[in-house]
């Protein structure tokens, strides 16, 4: 994996891609990271879909406010210029086309930009979806950020999700540990590559025709 | 005089049925009504339905409701969370029923049914497991399914102060489900840090109008805060 | 016209029958005579459709404030409990079944309870409903205070209404300034007549079987 | 630094296109964004679509617009007023385009528009003139009519408050329609007495989130307040 991109690098990679002004959600799990790399000094207003815009970093020890929670019920902290509201407002919000960016982690994404992030759909998995399927179909633009394989060497891009889906046709760009892709009338377009990545490795690592 | 407000928690949750089907109130432990859960647990409604952003946190609240095999079914859109060990055990030894429904439809659909809608038209969850057997219809070139309300006989609410007409304020993400289930039951209870004189709470910040609220019962003031003010904890629970 | 009630007597009436606790929406016109009718001492909650509960009488000379209005653009003044809300929350209060209780006036009332009070239907009438039609199918009790009469002598209370309708099966009482009638399955019954007012009176006035 | 503050009211409305659909605020003149609508004026857009809870009162405000012939349609509940004399003469020399939408449904259209609910069933107007030409359905034993989002290309707003994020609250009966809909245009612009320093505005209290907000503009403290308290008035316009 010769020049993939840890975690923390790949946060900072989709932060850069962040606009003044942006509001934007980080859903559960990794993209909350990006939270830690938005560039200083610029204003960038983040949504937690229980209920708040302005949402803060993770306050200091003792300080902890059980009230103040992100989506992923962890203690976070309110920003100058916050609003709190209820969860049918709060997810008008979404459904109603009004966050710019939010940015969700995958099991699988197709090159039609369908989403599968919220169920496994192994017999014996207990189904939880949570705010994923209202995000999806919700921002103006849906980014994904992950690994590019699962563990075992799968490619999470594919022609056609196995897994059941979280959204159809929302994905607009995948964030990878090897490659930035756009979802394109065509599938995938490679629009970066980190490291020594080719783009015949990538092609051979997700068996896709990649622009 | 009007007073929703009771004495005792006991009295809060008086004459909740066996087979009741109750809104409860939180996102996480933010919000959610411990003390009157705890105090449903003593009453010893069982068959009851709930309806609840999650399915319980740790062994307290819902979990504890779950725990002690009152609870016939739960409508919630997360119920698997790394402390959700008492639902988890329950769903795999088929123990209990789970419907669920993604957090936005979920929202709306609680909203509908304490606005008076009869069902409405949503684009989150088209094209998944969601959308099956529902009726699905394209308007102005966009994919919807459509929802129905989901009321109840019973909200309970977590609250930070009420007035004796039930006129509620929440505090901070603890917000979150509060005000739609309130209008969304025959009867809302609500638990409430302090209840303080009418004409204390600024008309233009009530969140709730009491018009939504039936029972308020005080708890005294929650452990992170001391007269009104922030202390902070140790912890997020 | 022996015994009728005046405007502010039949109010006076309806008043009466209104108890503590009731949250209630008085129309626009005649029903809003009922508020400086209600008991003294006792608490009932008055709504306003353009998002307040707790309305409480005109204000004093001088003390006008114009963000402070009810459904009939009058200046208003807050009561102590009193909250502001947005006309989307105001009207879900309504239609979600909230209200105790409204009072409007009516044009018709048919034995069904169908009310109409929008539009005469003349064709160079300029129409406007307003809040009426939300309030008919809304409040738990759809009263109607009216005159028996029109001006030109004839009843309001029909076998069917000619006029448009705001409602259908939704008038449960009429107040009127000859009698009180509850809508029953039968058509209109007669619960109390004012003054000299008898049955068979009542019945050759509106043409109607009265029980 | 995010800042939606404009100097001028002539920068405020810049760019409405003639032929636009505009939401504005205000039931009567509470909460009716009277310098926005001046503004407009000015800048001479024409052939527009209103939508607003009334057609204009007195000769100020939308029916100076009206007067003034730059409105094509108006979509509202209740036109026809005491001092509605512009919009009745227009009318009746079928010089103006009117839908007449009940009050509630006009308010949940709106609101669905901005919350991406693609119909809605309502019971307001079943059986009724406004019912024609609808879907109807029963649901649960009760009669429906299907009602869809209406949403516009602008808002123009009153509100009493803002900071540079958009933060809005209003006052009393004047927040009535300025919410939702804020929250149902691509563009949405809003007068306030005064744009206060971000942090002002009590997070708990904020009623419009900025998420919804344009462009704001400060006209100055409206005229029965004194350094924001009620100083009252002679009449109610």
């Amino acid at each position: 994996m010769t020049g993939a991109l840890d975690r923390r690098a790949l946060a900072a990679r989709i932060a850069h891609d962040i606009t003044e002004g942006s509001i934007v959600n980080l859903g559960i799990g990794a993209p909350t990271l990006i939270a830690d790399q938005l560039p200083a000094g610029l204003e960038i207003i983040l949504h937690t879909e229980n209920g708040m815009l302005g949402m803060g970093p993770a306050p200091e020890p003792g300080r902890i406010d059980p009230d103040l929670i992100n989506a992923g019920k962890q203690p976070v902290t309110e920003l100058v210029g916050a609003s709190y509201f209820h969860h049918a407002d709060s997810f008008g919000m979404m459904r109603g086309g009004h966050l710019d960016i939010c940015v969700l982690g995958a099991f699988q994404v197709s090159e039609h930009g369908d989403l599968a992030n919220w169920h496994t759909g192994a017999p014996d998995a207990i189904p939880a979806v949570g705010g994923a399927m209202d995000l999806a179909i919700g921002a103006k633009n849906v980014w994904v950020m992950t690994d590019l394989l699962t563990r075992d060497g799968q490619s999470k891009l594919v022609a056609e999700c196995t897994y059941p889906l979280t959204g159809t046709r929302c994905v607009s760009r995948v964030y990878t540990d090897r490659a930035v892709f756009d979802i394109v009338p065509g599938g995938f377009a490679v629009t970066e590559m980190f490291g020594s990545t080719t783009l015949d490795e990538l092609r051979s690592l997700t068996g896709l025709e990649l622009a | 005089m009007i007073s929703k407000t009771v004495a005792h928690l006991e009295e809060a949750v008086a004459g909740i049925e066996d087979g009741a089907t109750v809104l409860v109130g939180g996102f996480g432990l933010a919000g959610h009504p411990i003390a009157l859960i705890d105090a449903l647990l003593q009453q010893g409604a069982s068959d009851l339905t709930i309806v609840s952003n999650n399915a319980g946190n740790g062994d307290t609240g819902l979990a504890a409701l779950l725990k002690a095999g009152r609870v016939r079914k739960v409508i919630c859109s997360f119920p698997r969370q790394v402390d959700s060990w008492v639902f988890d055990g329950l769903y795999r030894a088929g123990e209990i029923e789970l419907e669920i429904v993604p957090q936005g439809n979920l929202a709306e659909r609680i909203r509908a049914a304490g606005s008076g809608i009869g069902a409405f038209y949503t684009p989150t969850g088209v094209g998944t497991l969601i959308a099956e057997g529902k009726e699905t219809r394209t308007i102005q070139g966009r994919d919807y399914i459509l929802e129905y309300p989901l009321g109840a006989d019973y909200a309970l609410v977590s609250a930070w102060k009420a007035d004796r007409w039930g006129n509620l304020v929440y505090r901070k993400t603890g917000r979150n489900f509060g005000p739609i289930m309130a209008a969304a039951a025959r009867t809302t209870i609500v638990q409430v840090d302090e209840v303080v004189d009418l004409g204390t709470l600024d008309p233009e910040t009530v969140v709730t109008p009491g018009i939504f609220v039936d029972r308020v019962v005080a708890i005294g003031e929650r452990a992170w805060l001391q007269d009104g003010a922030f202390v902070g904890s140790e912890s997020a629970s």
